[in-house]
């Protein structure tokens, strides 16, 4: 097949793979602020969208509304904290991997069975008209959520160098030593969700553009565990990089398989990255490796 | 109507795969049934609707199905394609009819192979033939034409492929299939590779938010929204979600009509939503999945009043049954084309319609009609022959 | 008025293993205090009950009351303490592995003051652990034994304690390690004024540098009073320092029935 | 076993043995020949190498140079697991114990190297795994009343002092009856009186089964009491080796780890 | 029920290793087993076959997952797609006429061999990177059987099981589907228990423990994980073949998909992490706790008393199920296996409140 084909999947996928980053980026924030896993940033991702379209559907423009969502989602994110991980402080990673699943499935219980199951759509006003160079068409919301994504990356990084920082990757490291020298670790995880709560409006609002907001936005979930896998779970250059990879693959691949199989490869592609991770490189490109001292 | 009630399960899927019709569909079969036990109900018995939602998950689904039938419910309908399959053996065995309305398995259509099944409505071949049809007669042909089939990558979105494939031979024209990944929110791989086709017609097959994103996936790729065709399952709410007039002119198949306009669709609004009685938010009355709604419950008590009126009392699953295989040109008061079930055709003929969505609403472009049965036909027997054969070794 | 004091604390691990039970005890402004005490004791979860670190290894505090600058600490969660002036130093050496030295000061710099004054309290910590500087940027998760244990402490003085509290800070130092520590913790005792409280095993190095200590067995003080008296007692003598003179260890009668004080 | 008392090469034997960890090297040529029936001391400062040689010798951290040699079979590039069946025991610096179990299933799964574990046995328990069990409990029982561990028999664990868990480790390594024990700070976080518990329990337990022993120890009175002879490292580097009074009182074992005497 | 230990000696090891020293403990198992073997005399076929059956066949699979889970400490959170793969095993083979108790016992096998490969991940990794590969290599067996025609039987992805017999008994009634069901988790629990007692479950929970002691006293620790991943997936394969032919009699894709791992997750948990009685708990409670629940819920809503929308009504199982996995991971990590402990902790020592040291 011609070399445009090739670019516009490249391009397209390296944009939707941002939009991955972007989902990625709240599990990062998490985990390298807590060690905690979230597997509910799929959920989150998606009461960001159902709060966004709900604060447009009282007629803000959408800007405006995401801006809204972002500190209605800090909040929620600090409740979160507050309710659910507090308690759990120090247990085995089991029990937290599992309460952040039993969080999502929760919510994929209440927002669309409060708000509603039929799609809801946000328009961020950018019309359906792609951007066409040469013969290569680029999908402009695409361009817009990339866009978003690499602001809220380099937020994300700036972050980590301030002094408040520091104190969440010694959370990350050690809750119990980090108490005993004064720092609260309760304050440091309440505010890595806060933050994950705000990149998942970033998300949803782009997302729910893309495909409308219901539950299925939780199913972004999947695509983001495998760029924090490549990535590495606890650095944030590590899912801008794994979100364009798995992007780009995802939709490179598919691109040409795809016809050939008869069937859609994006999720096995997607799969096969994790495991091809796990097992030539566990900690991902740029993860930091657990020190065992025998 | 002191007559004892008639009990009929819709277990649904309010909460997974579904969702995005469930709720419409769900509220024109409550509101439907609330009406007609208003007018006196199936001669003097009241209808009782169990709904539940088994959340497209076949042990959920099984669960239900045999608490519903404990009491004493003897219709059931799922809309849930992996649900109905898992269920249809037992509802065989128990004599208990399902409803598959415009979905699920194709060879459903066929009584001889499963009796309790009635899929009443055209199922997925025979909607993508009529879609075929229309192009044929409408749209200069199809001969040496190329079509695109993007489909979402699920035993539902493979469904039509043989018939197409069968249809591609005998009309000559070029047919290619494009999958997309489950839930189907992510397509710019496949349309990407779809312009590069430059199809002269585009049949869209997917559900829920899928289809808004396929549509939109088309126009940003340059294809005029007059050459797509879609799949029973584009709503409304999918298309009101564009503004302006981008979308003016997709068609998609249709089996029941939209709209408030018909004989019944006018009782309930006056005697259940206008009175307050209705299920949910009143601006759904008359939409697509709601309409369908309507439908399903008009049938299943047409096929109850037969019932009675054949075998007298009590109604059981299997007087229900022949009740089915009884219904002729029954048209709901004008909602749907006639339908006529047979012991061996439990489809009805597989009628339907093409419309076009005008920016506001869906108007129909064609009369109700049918298409290539034969065709689906054969290859349903084809299907069945082998399974046949298959058994036949297996008892060896 | 004493700067803490345990009243009759007992403390239950799962609700149900009594750990300690009715520990009092006081520690003057600016004094040293030891607490010695064979294995399970229950020093440790003396010092937890002091910081407030029980929660995450499912214990709390039955009954009794911990007081520190006077105020009942019950309520108050481990930052809060460590705001007054309380800092535990965890048995085992729990830095942060995955940062540097310098960063492990940073985390635990509290930040109510400005940089400068961090700049300070690191340069302070450094003076008295030179070895730390040496490797400031090195992950601390591969630092040797005694330099985690000395990067524990510098960590838990960037807090600026009144009371530090240490958990067998000699555990598995080479002797001259030891050696240094302990005369560390006796000039921060001194020149800053800090009153320490020290679990430790060696008793004969901890009643060097103490001027009281508690002998705790089994969840109940069963003595105390001057390091001096202290050392003069034959049982501690006995079971804590070894006899007075070298111990020949060939001959020691493995048979023998320990006494106890509570029989 | 074979005796290598007269043998020019001991029961283990290193020679030339080096180890780095990215940059930094560990382990510098270190040699050294241990004689059957030895216990052999092994001192020196925070971080010179101690464990690490340990953990050469017991294959986690293969040697990237050097030689080591058990009863004259080299053990270089060999996992843990077979040096264990070859007959060397070891315990660890910080209690490495199996929480989740009581005392007793942690003494027991010192006999492992004797037992043969399938799931196909305990699936068929009271026809096939049960003798076996009992057989071993006897043996068990054995090392329980050597270090007197009756008392604490069933408790699991983690809820069981450090003192008495760093018996249990020791326990656990007699178990698999090895002929080489490596002991790695036995003595950690101990007070007097435990010291010499343990102290005995090793002459014991030498004596009982004629072992040789490899300690690691910072308690000095207690390597100069036992130890016939010593090897002191730092920096991954042989400072000194020898009878162990000599050994200790070396100049630069005095200034570099010990410090002068107060 | 009185625990008293005084009053128990034990003179022969043996005895010292019983399953359950106590006699109060022998007493409750014979009577449980007893009111399970009698269920379909005193029990509505209704109960029989939608709740008590399938109780019994996840327990079954709920313990084989604790196997590897609890015991091994391997995570696991692809165990769907190893009972799909023993599902599928058996009923191609029944179609193609192999005997039921082959047929069960290649279901097994075969799923055993390619949970291995699931095991192939933990030994490069631990935890959390274990529980990802697992989750991505349930993606890729659901992907393998929804496209390979050959195994998920076309576009119309329902396979329906064959009428079988069982040992010369034709399973044909809901009784004799439960009393295979019933005698697979018996042999499975006593399995387990067995497993826990002896060197082999030893040697797996040192692995679990502390891989590097385990291996400095002989076990070899690949050897052990890759076990572990053998034995509990073949469990868990027959187990899968079993709920197909008792209680699903139809084999679809959906049926053990990723939500089911999960399900199954969170089965062990709430019913506490390596626990035996604790999976029985845990299946039972995940299982039909919602269920229950909506039937107390359904009748209020029904009746006007909580005016809810049928959607909400629909969604409300769903956040139960969240809020129960959260809620038992909140307030009793170690799930209900502690609390039933816990109870009966408190009748060993009673009167008194505390052990102690
Ligand atoms: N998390 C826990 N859960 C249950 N019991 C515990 C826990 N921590 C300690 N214990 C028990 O409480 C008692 C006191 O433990 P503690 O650690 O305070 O003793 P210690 O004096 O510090 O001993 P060591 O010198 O070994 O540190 C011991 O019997 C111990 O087994
Ligand atoms: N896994 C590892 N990765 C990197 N460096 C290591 C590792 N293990 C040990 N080291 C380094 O090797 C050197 C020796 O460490 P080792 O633990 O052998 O010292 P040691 O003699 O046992 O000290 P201690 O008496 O405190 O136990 C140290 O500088 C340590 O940082
Ligand atoms: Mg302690
Ligand atoms: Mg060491």
């Amino acid at each position: 097949m011609n070399i445009e084909f090739f670019l516009e999947l490249l391009v397209n996928g390296a944009l939707t793979g941002l939009m991955y980053g972007m989902v990625a980026l709240g599990i990062v924030l998490i985990y390298k602020s807590s060690g905690v896993l979230n597997f509910s940033q799929g959920a989150l991702v998606m009461t960001a969208g159902y709060v966004t379209w709900l604060l447009t559907s009282f007629g803000l423009p959408i800007y405006l509304a995401a801006v809204l969502g972002m500190a209605v989602l800090f909040g929620f994110g600090l409740l979160i904290e507050r309710l659910l991980l507090r308690t759990l402080v120090g247990q085995p990673i089991i029990m937290i991997v599992m309460l952040t699943l039993g969080l999502d499935i929760f919510l994929r219980g209440l927002i669309p069975g409060v708000l509603g199951t039929s799609p809801k759509h946000l328009d961020i006003g950018v019309g359906m008209a792609p951007l066409i160079l040469g013969d290569v068409f680029i999908n402009r919301v695409y361009l817009v959520g990339g866009m978003v994504a690499l602001v809220l990356f380099a937020l994300a990084a700036l972050f980590f160098r301030t002094r408040l920082g520091t104190k969440l990757r010694a959370v990350s490291d050690d809750h119990v030593s980090s108490w005993s020298v004064g720092i609260s670790v309760e304050h440091a995880v309440a505010v890595s969700w806060g933050l994950a709560g705000v990149c998942a409006v970033g998300a949803g609002t782009i997302w729910g553009t893309v495909q409308g907001v219901e539950w299925s936005l939780t199913a972004l979930l999947f695509p983001a565990v495998a760029v924090v896998i490549l990535g590495g779970i606890d650095s944030i250059p590590g899912a801008l990089l794994g979100g364009l990879v798995v992007g780009v693959l995802g939709s490179v691949i598919p691109g040409y398989v795809d016809p050939l199989v008869g069937g859609s490869t994006r999720d096995v592609v997607t799969s096969v990255i994790i495991l091809l991770t796990i097992m030539i490189r566990p900690y991902g490109m740029f993860g930091r490796e657990d020190i065992e001292r025998i | 109507q002191d007559k004892a009630p008639i009990k009929a399960a819709t277990l649904l899927d309010f909460t997974r795969v579904y969702t995005f019709l469930t709720d419409e569909y769900s509220q024109g079969q409550q509101d439907y049934i609330k009406l007609l036990n208003m007018e006196g109900g199936i001669d003097g018995h009241p209808v009782e609707l169990i709904v539940r939602d088994q959340g497209s998950q076949p042990q959920q689904g099984i669960a239900l199905y045999n608490q519903a039938r404990d009491e004493g419910a003897i219709f059931f309908d799922f809309l849930s394609t992996p649900v109905a399959n898992a269920v249809m053996p037992r509802a065989n065995e128990d004599h208990l009819p399902m409803m598959t309305f415009a979905h699920g398995r194709a060879d459903a259509i066929d009584g001889k192979l499963f009796p309790f099944v009635f899929p009443s409505a055209a199922i997925y071949r025979s909607q993508a033939a009529l879609l075929l049809k229309y192009m044929d007669e409408h749209v200069g042909g199809l001969k040496d034409k190329k079509i695109a089939f993007v489909h979402i990558d699920s035993p539902f979105g493979r469904e039509p492929i043989a018939l197409l494939e069968a249809m591609a031979k005998t009309k000559g024209f070029t047919l290619k299939t494009f999958p997309y990944a489950v839930p189907g929110t992510e397509q710019s791989a496949a349309w990407t590779d779809v312009r590069r086709f430059r199809p002269d017609q585009v049949i869209i097959w997917g559900a829920g938010p899928g289809q808004a994103v396929s549509v939109r996936g088309a126009i940003s790729n340059g294809i005029s929204p007059k050459s797509i065709y879609s799949v029973i399952w584009l709503s409304e709410t999918d298309m009101r979600s564009f503004q302006g007039d981008a979308v003016v002119g997709v068609k998609r198949f249709t089996a029941v009509n939209t709209g408030a306009d018909s004989a019944i669709l006018k009782r309930i609004s006056e005697k259940v939503v206008a009175a307050g009685k209705g299920t949910g938010d009143a601006k759904v009355v008359g939409s697509t999945y709601y309409n369908i709604g309507v439908a399903t419950m008009a049938i299943m008590a047409q096929a109850a009043k037969q019932a009675l009126a054949d075998q007298g009392e009590p109604l059981t699953g299997d007087k229900l049954k022949a009740g089915f295989e009884k219904i002729k040109d029954f048209d709901a008061e004008g909602l749907m084309p006639a339908l006529t079930i047979t012991a061996d055709d439990h489809q009805g003929g597989g009628w339907g319609r093409v419309s076009e969505w005008d920016g506001s609403k869906w108007v129909p472009l064609n009369d109700w009609g049918h298409a290539y049965q034969d065709v689906i036909w054969g290859l349903v027997r084809e299907d069945a022959a082998k399974a046949a054969k298959a058994a036949q070794e297996t008892k060896k | 008025m004493s700067l803490l004091s345990l009243n009759n604390v007992e403390v239950a691990y799962d609700k149900v293993f009594l750990a300690i039970k009715g520990v009092s005890l006081d520690v003057e402004e600016g004094a040293m205090v030891a607490i010695l005490g064979a294995n399970g004791a229950g020093k440790s979860t003396t010092l937890k009950t002091i910081s407030g670190l029980l929660a995450p290894e499912r214990g709390a505090i039955r009954r009794g009351q911990v007081t520190f600058r006077g105020e009942d600490i019950g309520p108050h969660n481990p930052p809060q303490r460590v705001r007054m002036g309380l800092v535990h130093v965890l048995e085992g050496r729990r830095i942060f592995e995955h940062l540097t030295p310098d960063d492990n000061l940073l985390a635990a710099y509290p930040g109510r003051h400005a940089k400068s004054r961090y700049g300070d309290l690191r340069d302070q910590a450094y003076a008295y652990f030179p070895r730390l500087a040496e490797r400031s940027r090195t992950k601390a998760g591969y630092l040797s034994g005694g330099e985690q244990q000395m990067l524990a402490i510098a960590r838990a003085l960037m807090t600026e304690p009144r009371l530090i509290m240490l958990d067998e800070p000699s555990l598995g130092l080479a002797p001259v390690l030891v050696k240094e520590i302990f005369s560390i913790i006796r000039t921060i005792n001194q020149t800053q004024g800090t009153s320490v409280l020290l679990v430790e095993q060696n008793a004969r190095a901890a009643l060097d540098i103490v001027d009281h200590a508690y002998l705790l067995e089994n969840g109940h003080v069963v003595m105390s009073g001057s390091a001096e008296a202290l050392k003069q007692n034959p049982d501690v003598q006995e079971f804590y320092l070894g006899g007075g003179g070298k111990v020949d260890y060939h001959n020691v009668k493995h048979y023998r029935r320990r006494k106890r004080w509570l029989a | 076993m074979p005796n290598h008392a007269g043998s020019s090469e001991g029961v283990l034997s290193l020679k030339q043995v080096s180890r780095w960890f990215g940059g930094v090297q560990a382990l510098a040529d270190v040699s050294m020949d241990i004689g059957q029936g030895e216990i052999y001391g092994l001192i020196g400062p925070n971080g010179a190498g101690k464990t690490t040689l340990v953990n050469a010798i017991t294959g986690f951290y293969p040697p990237q140079q050097g030689t080591i040699r058990f009863e004259g079979k080299p053990l270089n590039g060999i996992h843990p697991h077979r040096v264990a069946r070859n007959g060397i025991a070891r315990t660890f610096q910080n209690v490495a114990l199996f929480k989740g179990m009581s005392v007793l299933d942690n003494i027991l799964l010192g006999r492992h190297v004797f037992m043969r574990p399938s799931a196909m046995a305990s699936l068929f328990y009271w026809w096939w795994a049960q003798k076996e069990e009992i057989v071993h409990r006897h043996k068990v029982e054995e090392i329980i009343d050597l270090l007197q561990l009756e008392s604490v028999r069933d408790e699991p664990v983690e809820v069981i002092p450090l003192g008495m868990q760093k018996r249990v480790e020791l326990a656990r390594a007699l178990a698999a009856e090895p002929r080489l024990l490596v002991l790695d700070e036995p003595m950690a976080g101990m007070n007097q009186e435990e010291k010499e518990y343990i102290v005995r329990f090793i002459l014991d337990a030498q004596e009982a089964l004629g072992l040789t022993i490899l300690l690691i120890e910072h308690h000095m009175d207690v390597v100069t009491a036992i130890c016939d002879r010593a090897l002191v490292l730092n920096n991954g580097r042989m400072i000194t080796e020898g009878p162990v009074h000599e050994a200790v009182n070396h100049p630069a074992v005095v200034s570099a780890y010990i410090g002068e005497v107060a | 029920m009185f625990y008293r230990l005084s009053g128990v000696h034990h003179t022969r090891y043996a005895s010292a290793r019983q399953l359950w020293p106590l006699p109060a403990d022998r007493w409750q198992v014979a009577v449980v087993f007893v009111l399970a073997a009698a269920a379909p005399l005193y029990m509505s076929d209704l109960y029989l076959s939608s709740y008590m059956l399938p109780w019994l066949v996840w327990s079954a699979a709920t313990l084989a997952l604790t196997l590897l889970m609890g015991v091994a400490g391997q995570l696991h959170f692809g165990f769907g797609a190893v009972m799909a793969i023993g599902a599928y095993t058996s009923i191609h083979l029944t179609q193609a006429g192999v005997p039921f108790e082959i047929a069960l016992l290649a279901a097994g096998l075969i799923s055993a061999f390619i949970g291995c490969l699931f095991g192939a991940a933990a030994l490069r990794v631990k935890g959390l990177y274990l529980v990802m590969a697992t989750l991505a290599m349930q993606f890729l067996v659901d992907w393998v059987i929804i496209n390979v025609k050959a195994i998920s039987g076309g576009a119309v992805a329902t396979l329906q099981t064959p009428a079988v017999e069982f040992l010369w008994l034709p399973i044909d009634t809901v009784a004799a589907r439960y009393y295979v069901a019933l005698l697979w988790v018996v042999i499975v629990t006593l399995w387990m228990l067995n497993i826990k007692r002896t060197s082999f479950g030893r040697a797996l929970v040192a692995v679990r423990d502390k891989d590097f002691a385990a291996a400095v006293i002989g076990v070899n620790i690949f050897k052990y994980k890759l076990l572990a991943f053998f034995t509990s997936s073949f469990l868990g394969g027959v187990t899968g073949a079993i709920l197909a032919f008792c209680f699903y009699r139809a084999v679809t894709p959906q049926q053990f998909s990723f939500d089911i791992s999960i399900q199954l997750v969170a089965m062990v948990l709430v019913g506490g992490l390596g626990s035996v009685i604790g999976a029985f708990l845990g299946a039972g409670f995940v299982l039909l706790a919602p269920i229950v629940l909506l039937n107390i819920v359904a009748p209020l809503v029904e009746s006007g008393w909580l005016p809810v929308s049928s959607s909400l009504m629909a969604h409300i199982p769903l956040m139960i199920y969240g809020a129960m996995i959260i809620g038992f991971l909140l307030f009793e990590p170690l799930g209900l296996a502690k609390i039933y402990d816990n109870a009966r902790k408190y009748f060993l020592v009673w009167p008194f409140r505390h052990t102690q040291s």
